[in-house]
Formats: C-alpha cells, sequence, structure tokens
C-alpha cells in the first residue's frame, strides 16, 4: 500500500481540496470524484506525475440528477485511479479526452450513445453501438427508460 | 531451420489413422455424469419455498401448489440456460440434473415439460 | 490507379461475427479502413440492472463464449470486493485452474481460426481437434463445454477429485507434446511464415498511445500482464513467464499465443499440485453492501475490465464492461493501412476478434419511431413465407 | 455423324469427362480429409452437390451482363472437352491428332482461365472483380513454366503433336525420366491453374468471398463446378501423358486402367500439396514463379535441346 499513499499524497499536494476524498479500498485501487471543468488539468497531471499511461475503461452512470462518468486510468504495475466526474443532466456535456488516449474514442461513442451525454471535441465517425436507425432521444442505460419488450413482459 | 511442407510426414500418416470424427448421430455420445443438461423435478421433496423460481436467470421454473405439501413443477426448456443454479438453491434437493442433452424439438410446446405429484385422479380427489 | 471501397462485413466468410469494415482499396493496397462497430449489441449491461447478482453470473457469461469464465470470473471479482468475501484458498485454485484451461483452449481455437484465415486448413483441423481435449475435459471438470458455470458469488461451485486432476495432468501431457509440433510448424514451414511475417506492424510507441492489450501489446515487446501486475485468484502463488516478443507482427502474436500455452500449462500443473484442501464456497448474502468496484482479468485475449456499482439491494445498480477487443480495436486500424487486401482477414485475426463481448445491447422488437422499419421475428417469417408464396413456393 | 456425337456427348465427351470428374474430385476431397484425420464426404457427394444447385434458382444481378453472365460457364465447358479429344488415353493415339495439337490443347486448356476471368469481370461485384483480377494475375505467373516444360517434352521428342509424342517416348523407354524436373515444375503451375491452396488466390474465401464465382449461383455455378472438376481430369490426363507416358501400347483394357491411375496419381500429389501448404499472397505467388519456377523450366528446356542434340 506504499505506492497508493504515495499517489494520494502526490494528489493531494497538487489538488488539496481531495483531501480525505480519496478512497483506497484495497491495494491498487484509488478512487475519488473531481469537479468536470478541472478534469483536463488533472488528467496531463496523471498522465505526467502519476504515469497513468492507460485508459481501462470509461463508465458512464445516470445517478438521478446528473450523470456520472467514471474514468478508470491503469498504471503499469497495476494500480488503477478511477476519476469520477460528474456533470447535470439536463446539460451533459465532457470533453474528449481522445485526443490524449485515442482508444477513448469507442468508450466515449458508448457515452454518448447510451447515457445522452455530449462529448465536445470529438471527431465525426459512425455510431457506437447502437443500431443507425434508432430513435433521437432515446438513451438505454438511463434509469426512466424502459424498453416496450421488459414493459410488456412484466405484464 | 525454414522448410517447406513441415507439415508432410504428419499429414501422410494421419491418412492411415483412424479419423478424429465421432460419427454423431450414428454412434451415441457419453456425455460425463455430471453434465448440466435435462433438470428433474423430485415432487416428493419439495416444500414449495419457491427459491429456485427466485433464483432462475430466465424465469423458466413455474412452482404451483396443486394440494396440501403437494406441488407441480412447470419447467420451459426453451427459456433454461442449462446453469443449474435451481439445483444449488435447492435446500431440499428436489431438483436433479441429467445428462441428457438431446432436447431438439419440432413443436416449442413440447419443450414445456410438467412434473406432478401425484397421479391425477389424487390431486382431483384432494382439490 | 482508381480506388475502389469493398464491404467487409457485416457478412463476410473472414469475420466469425458481424462486424462491418469498409476498406478502400488501392488496387490490392489498403489505404484506408473505417469501421462499424454495434451488430452484436445484445443489451447485457441493461439486462443486468433488472436482475439479482446471483442471476447475473450467468448472463456475464454468455457475454462471450469462449471468454466466458473470464467474464464471470471478473464480475465475481469485482461483487466479492464489494462484500468483503473472503473467498477459500481452494476455490481460488479452482477458479485458476479453469482460467488456464480456457486459456489452452481459446488459444487453440486462435491458432485454428488464424489457419483458415491463411488458408493452412490442415493446420485449422489439426489444432481444433487437439483443442477436443480441453473442451471434453472442462465438461467433465464443469458440467458444460462452453458455458462452465463453475463460479459462484463466494467461490466455485464443484470440487475437483483426485481422478479428476489425474486425467487432467494426462491431457497437459498430450497437449503439451502437441503445443511443442505446432511450435515447430510456426517456426519451419515456410509458406506460414511468409504469410505471418512483417504483417499488421504496431510499433511498441503505438500500442502504447492506442491501449492495445493483451498479446497483440506483448507481441509488440511491452510486458504487461494482469495476472501478474494485478495479481487475483491464485496467481500470485504459481510462477509463470510472461511471453513477450519483439517481432511486432503477426508472425510476433502467433509466437506469443503459443509460448503462452506452454506457460499455462505449466500453471495447471503448478496449481494441481499445491492444491489446498478446504471449502470451496463461502456464504455471501444476497444483498451486497453499497459501493463501487472495479475488478480485471487476464483473459486469453487480453485484459478484461469489470466495473460493478451496488446500491445495496440484491440487483446492481450499473454492471460495465470492457473486452479486451474494444482496447484493441483502434489498434487494428492502425495495423491494416498499407498492407494488401489478403493480410486482411489475419491482421483481424490476429487479435483474437471477439466482437460479441464488444458489443453488448437491446433485443428491440418494436418500435414505432425512428426512420427504420424494426420487424419482428414472427412478421419477418410470415413476410418470407408470403413471398414464396407469390412466386409458387409453397411450404 | 453418329461417331461425333457419340464422341461429343458420350466417350470421351461430356458424360465420360463429368463423371471422371466428380469421381476424382471424390477422391480429392476424401483423400484431403484423410490428411486432415476427417471422415470425409460419400462417394455420391459431388454428384449430391451437382444435383442440387441443379435444383436451385438462378440469381442474376442487375448490373451484370446477362448474356455473357449464362452462357460463360457452358463457354469453358465446351473449351476443355474439345481440348480433351487431342490426348491421348489408352493407346498411343488420341481420338484426333495433328502436328500442332499441343498448342491447340495448351491454348484451349487456358480458354477456361480467361472465360473465370471474364465471369467476374461481367458479375460487376467488387469481389468478384478482384477475383478475376487476381485469376488473370495469377494466369500470367504459372503459365510460362507450364507451356516451357509440356513444350520441352514436345521438343525433345521432336513433334508438336501428342499422340507422336507418345509414341516417340514408347519407343524410346526411359527418355521420360528427363523430364521429371518438368514434371514437378509443371504439377506447381496446375495448381495455380486449378486453383488450390496454395495458390487458391482468386477465390480465397476469406478475403474475396467467392472471388470470380461469387455471383453464380444454381444451375451456371453447377457448370461452372463441374468444368474445374473436368478441368482437373484433362489437366491430370495431359501430364500424364506428356510426363508419364510408359505403357501406352499395351491392351487397351490394362491401357485404360493405367490411365486412371496415372490420373489418379496427379491428383494425390495435388492433394498432398494443398493440404501441407499454406496460401500464398498474389505479390508472393508471382514472384515465386517468376523467380524459381520460370528459371527451372527454362533449364528444363535447355537441357532437352542438349539432349535432343546428343540422340541424333
Amino acid at each position: 500500500m506504499i505506492i497508493e499513499e504515495e499517489i494520494q499524497q502526490k494528489l493531494i499536494k497538487n489538488y488539496n481540496f481531495l483531501e480525505e476524498k480519496i478512497r483506497i479500498p484495497r491495494a491498487r485501487r484509488i478512487y475519488f470524484e473531481f469537479p468536470a471543468d478541472k478534469f483536463e488539468g488533472l488528467l496531463e497531471f496523471l498522465m505526467k506525475e502519476i504515469l497513468c499511461n492507460m485508459l481501462c475503461t470509461m463508465t458512464g452512470l445516470d445517478a438521478g440528477d446528473t450523470i456520472e462518468v467514471i474514468y478508470h486510468f491503469a498504471r503499469k504495475d497495476g494500480i488503477i485511479v478511477n476519476v469520477k466526474i460528474s456533470v447535470p443532466k439536463d446539460n451533459p456535456k465532457i470533453k474528449t479526452i481522445s485526443n490524449y488516449f485515442p482508444s477513448a474514442e469507442y468508450y466515449e461513442r458508448e457515452v454518448i450513445d447510451l447515457l445522452g451525454a455530449e462529448v465536445e471535441g470529438l471527431p465525426e465517425g459512425s455510431r457506437y453501438p447502437l443500431p443507425d436507425g434508432w430513435p433521437d432521444g432515446q438513451y438505454p442505460l438511463r434509469k426512466d427508460w424502459k424498453s416496450d419488450v421488459l414493459e410488456k413482459e412484466n405484464k | 531451420m525454414i522448410k517447406p511442407g513441415k507439415m508432410l510426414r504428419q499429414v501422410i500418416s494421419s491418412a492411415f489413422k483412424k479419423p478424429a470424427t465421432t460419427r454423431y448421430p450414428f454412434v451415441k455420445f457419453d456425455m460425463p455424469e455430471f453434465f448440466r443438461g435435462k433438470i428433474k423435478f423430485i415432487p416428493e421433496k419439495c416444500i414449495g419455498c419457491n427459491l429456485c423460481m427466485r433464483d432462475c436467470p430466465s424465469n423458466a421454473i413455474n412452482i404451483v401448489k396443486v394440494g396440501d405439501k403437494k406441488f407441480k413443477a412447470e419447467f420451459r426448456l426453451d427459456k433454461c440456460i442449462y446453469c443449474s443454479q435451481c439445483v444449488d438453491s435447492c435446500l431440499k434437493k428436489a431438483l436433479e440434473t441429467t445428462n441428457e442433452f438431446e432436447l431438439a424439438q419440432l413443436d416449442s410446446k413440447n419443450l414445456n415439460i410438467v412434473f406432478h405429484g401425484k397421479p391425477e385422479e389424487d390431486i382431483k380427489t384432494e382439490t | 490507379m482508381d480506388r475502389v471501397i469493398i464491404p467487409i462485413g457485416p457478412q463476410h466468410p473472414a469475420l466469425k461475427e458481424p462486424e462491418s469494415f469498409r476498406v478502400t482499396l488501392e488496387g490490392e493496397k489498403i489505404v484506408d479502413v473505417s469501421l462499424r462497430l454495434g451488430y452484436n449489441h445484445r443489451g447485457i449491461e441493461k439486462a443486468c440492472e433488472s436482475r439479482t447478482f446471483m442471476q447475473n453470473i450467468y448472463l456475464i457469461e454468455r457475454v462471450c463464449g469462449i471468454c466466458s469464465h473470464s467474464h464471470s470470473t471478473c464480475y465475481i471479482q469485482a461483487v466479492e470486493d464489494l462484500a468483503g468475501t473472503e473467498v477459500p484458498k481452494r476455490a481460488l485454485y479452482i477458479r485458476t485452474l479453469v482460467g488456464e484451461l480456457e486459456r489452452v483452449h481459446s488459444h487453440l481455437l486462435w491458432l485454428g481460426v488464424a489457419g483458415h484465415e491463411i488458408g493452412f486448413d490442415t493446420l485449422f483441423m489439426y489444432s481444433w481437434r487437439d483443442r477436443e481435449i480441453v473442451m471434453d475435459l472442462l465438461a467433465k471438470l464443469t458440467g458444460n463445454r462452453v458455458n462452465y458455470g463453475i463460479n459462484t458469488i463466494g467461490g466455485v461451485r464443484r470440487d475437483i477429485s483426485k481422478e479428476e486432476s489425474e486425467e487432467i495432468l494426462k491431457a497437459v501431457d498430450i497437449l503439451e507434446e502437441r503445443t511443442k509440433y505446432y511450435i515447430e510448424v510456426a517456426t519451419q514451414e515456410v509458406t506460414l511464415i511468409n504469410r505471418l511475417s512483417n504483417v499488421g506492424k504496431l510499433s511498441r510507441a503505438d500500442v502504447e498511445l492506442l491501449g492495445a492489450v493483451g498479446p497483440v501489446a506483448r507481441a509488440s515487446g511491452v510486458d504487461m500482464d494482469t495476472r501478474r501486475d494485478d495479481p487475483y485468484a491464485a496467481y500470485s502463488e504459481v510462477s509463470f513467464k510472461v511471453i513477450t516478443a519483439d517481432n511486432e507482427d503477426v508472425y510476433g502474436r502467433t509466437l506469443v499465443r503459443v509460448g503462452e500455452l506452454m506457460e499455462s500449462y505449466s500453471i495447471i500443473r503448478q496449481v494441481l499440485k499445491n492444491m489446498p484442501d478446504g471449502p470451496i464456497t463461502v456464504r455471501v448474502p444476497r444483498k451486497i453492501p453499497a459501493g463501487e468496484a472495479i475488478s480485471r482479468y487476464e483473459a486469453p485475449r487480453g485484459e478484461d475490465v469489470h466495473f460493478v456499482k451496488s446500491n445495496g439491494s440484491d440487483t446492481p445498480e450499473r454492471v460495465k464492461l470492457r473486452a479486451p477487443t474494444l482496447a484493441n480495436i483502434k489498434a487494428v486500424l492502425k495495423m491494416l493501412k498499407n498492407y494488401n487486401l489478403a493480410d486482411l482477414p489475419i491482421i483481424i485475426a490476429a487479435i483474437d476478434p471477439c466482437f460479441s463481448c464488444t458489443d453488448r445491447t437491446i433485443s428491440i422488437k418494436k418500435l414505432d419511431t425512428g426512420s427504420t422499419e424494426i420487424v419482428d421475428w414472427k412478421s419477418l417469417r410470415e413476410y418470407s413465407i408470403e413471398w414464396y408464396k407469390k412466386r409458387g413456393i409453397r411450404f | 455423324m453418329v461417331n461425333s456425337l457419340v464422341y461429343i456427348l458420350i466417350f470421351p465427351g461430356f458424360l465420360f469427362l463429368g463423371i471422371a470428374g466428380m469421381f476424382f474430385e471424390y477422391i480429392d476431397r476424401k483423400l484431403y480429409a484423410k490428411f486432415q484425420n476427417r471422415v470425409g464426404p460419400p462417394w455420391f457427394q459431388p454428384f449430391a452437390d451437382f444435383v442440387k444447385l441443379l435444383a436451385k434458382e438462378n440469381i442474376i444481378p442487375e448490373k451484370a451482363e446477362r448474356k455473357m453472365f449464362q452462357v460463360l460457364p457452358f463457354f469453358a465447358m465446351a473449351a476443355i472437352v474439345t481440348s480433351f479429344m487431342y490426348v491421348p488415353v489408352w493407346g498411343t493415339h488420341a481420338l484426333f491428332s495433328f502436328n500442332g495439337d499441343v498448342i491447340v490443347v495448351l491454348y484451349l486448356l487456358s480458354i477456361p482461365t480467361l472465360t473465370f476471368f471474364l465471369a467476374g469481370y461481367s458479375s460487376q461485384s467488387l469481389f468478384s472483380m478482384i477475383g478475376a483480377v487476381r485469376t488473370l494475375t495469377q494466369f500470367f505467373a504459372y503459365e510460362v513454366p507450364l507451356f516451357l516444360t509440356i513444350l520441352s517434352a514436345a521438343l525433345l521428342a521432336g513433334t508438336w503433336s501428342l499422340s507422336e509424342m507418345s509414341v516417340f517416348y514408347n519407343q524410346h523407354h526411359w527418355l521420360w525420366l528427363a523430364n521429371l524436373l518438368g514434371f514437378g515444375i509443371s504439377i506447381i503451375a496446375l495448381l495455380g491453374k486449378l486453383e488450390k491452396v496454395p495458390f487458391d488466390i482468386p477465390e480465397a474465401e476469406t478475403e474475396v468471398v467467392g472471388g470470380t464465382f461469387t455471383e453464380y449461383s444454381g444451375k451456371l455455378l453447377a457448370f461452372f463446378r463441374m468444368t474445374i472438376d473436368i478441368e482437373v481430369v484433362v489437366c491430370s490426363a495431359l501430364l500424364a501423358a506428356v510426363f508419364l507416358p510408359f505403357g501406352m501400347n499395351l491392351h487397351p483394357a490394362i491401357g485404360f486402367v493405367l490411365f486412371i491411375l496415372k490420373v489418379l496419381s496427379v491428383v494425390v500429389l495435388l492433394s498432398l500439396m494443398r493440404s501441407v501448404f499454406a496460401r500464398l499472397r498474389i505479390d508472393q505467388m508471382v514472384n515465386f514463379c517468376w523467380k524459381y519456377i520460370a528459371p527451372l523450366s527454362f533449364l528444363q528446356l535447355i537441357i532437352n535441346i542438349i539432349l535432343r542434340g546428343t540422340i541424333k
């Protein structure tokens, strides 16, 4: 747990509002929340100082009034840094990180399609994973979304 | 060492061997004893706790009470995914897996199997 | 020279699953590729939200047919993390054993597919024949050839007897001999080497930039393996080498995979030798405490990542899975450029793609809105019967 | 008139060649399966495939040139059947022969390849087009060595007629051994001609779906497949007549059995070759043919010129 604590110290040193907010539930797992508007700065800090040079994946979550996006960054030695940002549901705008991690493109498209987030700066491309004829405004992973099939079966 | 036709020797020798293919429909295939195949229900042991119904990932089981401590089980084999979680969940071991795996049917109605607790007359007199 | 765009997929013999590559060709040379994923979206992540933690094991196992143990173990590790379960040692060893057997079967499968993609059908038939040994073994151990269903929250469902472990050791001996033969073939057969080497180059820098994982990364000299970096199950107690190669091409990926097969045999032997006695499962309450957990697993194809969020009830709030293929897909697009059309199948196959892991969506049967008409299975069948009737063919 | 009809329809025309083609296809598939430790198809499988395809609907793409598309399979078949008339079967003499028929046979044999190209081209589908271009590219690579080796055998015999070549080689018993190198080369070239692994590049299914035949279905495909089957017999018979010319002037029945055995040995060689190699890329194939096979066939030519000089 020594390296994890070092990372914690480094993060708190740079962003003192994170004090007491970083959770390390078990070895090699670090979780914290972060304000969305400062995220880009943190990203560079994570890449340069903490050597998180791999993006495991991105998770989109519907948390009631907000949409949460969790970025899972991995280090070479197996430590995962999970950064959660939240944006309001009525204006779900996040900035793309595909200029830092090209592999983020598909994860971001997933968040767009399934949760209705807007990703600024993402290059044009085909949608993923929903079909082209999918109606606008239907976001399957939002909690209030129900497919017709599921409704029928429940009756 | 690079050479063409490395597999030549084995290719020729396998021409004189017995083929590895099992001639399946003509030769019966023995599934291992604990293969997770069709589910068997033993009505005498069932206490109607409905744990299996709750744990089934695909809603394939329906246990109906047909009389005092008597239960009828309906299995939808077309819905079943053969995970046999119900067998694990059952506290009284009223469910068992069999290694029967040839379950294809031409009519989907035949995939609905029902295990009665007692012969039909018994149930009628009781209810 | 004129450029032509040819569609590889959604239906194409080179792809075992529907996925669409649009390839721009200049003669036989590939100059550009664009990709459309999502044909296999089955909505598993959404479906997970309406099932209990227990039921989800079987759902997630069915994300993919080949790496079913990988996905279910990865998910269960996250759930056990949340519940704070101390899984019995013996259960961890059994998980490792099944995981390695699965890796053997997946890599042998890959070897066969790779052989088929370059028109080497004999290799395909031989390696799939040998794969049957592992498949039968898995059926005997777990009760099914593909969806093993060995995992349960808090342990495993079936124990391994003495006779079974002897049987495994015997089978491993046979497989080891066969794998040595395949290594010989891979390093000596001239047509195979000609087709595989210097194809689909991906430099080390590109691997790190594009986030490729698994054998693809290791074949470019990147030394990463979740089994060693983030040990789970019993991997911290067995010794094994992480196989890497510096070829940076499809040939390197082949060598890494057959090398990993040999490592898997050694891991299986160690696991069977050191397997401790004891219980195989502990009871875990149905309701999992609220929280978030992320879990990683080195699937045969690369790193598998699962994220589980619980809200304290018996159903998860969110389950997110990332299969290795999605991480590798950017690298494929990069690898394909400037190679021959003939190399396309093997380059795509070299990442061992599993598109059904990659996509996971909703079965829409009827939605009246939208531009396309979505027809359900029954009316589609009626339509086709009608169509044939008009042409005088009756069923 | 009746004679010609019998020649064309029954022997050695469509019927005989069709049956022989199916028989050798069965042998090839069964052997290929045996080499791969499989069971393989039953004996009637090629015939069943043919009948099944005949019963299927013919689908012609809207964009395709309808006439060309429909005529080509029969055209290819006619060419290949005609060429067989000049190949000696049991005796030293073929049904028809004249001085120069070697060249006619070789050209008639290249017509099916050209029809495959045209078939791909007139289907107007992308995969067919790529397959068609590949067929043609490959054609230029293997055809020269094939021609050279057969012509060098003819050179040694000092005649341009296949029948007279047989007569010559039967008089000079051991001279056919001089052509063994040429036999090897022509087997490799034949793999290219018959589009079999490692040279099945034009119809590599994992790359270009069905190659030239992507758009073909039903009866038309059945006839194309029949053509390929017959091509195997005719090409093997040609190689057997040129490179394995012994025992030609025995009793016709023995000669016929010998002919079948010779063709069989060529077919066995072909299926053995295709089970131990991976498919090459088109550039590798052209390279291989021009770098190794073509010079070797020139060597055979030079050897035969020298031999011819010493015999006289």
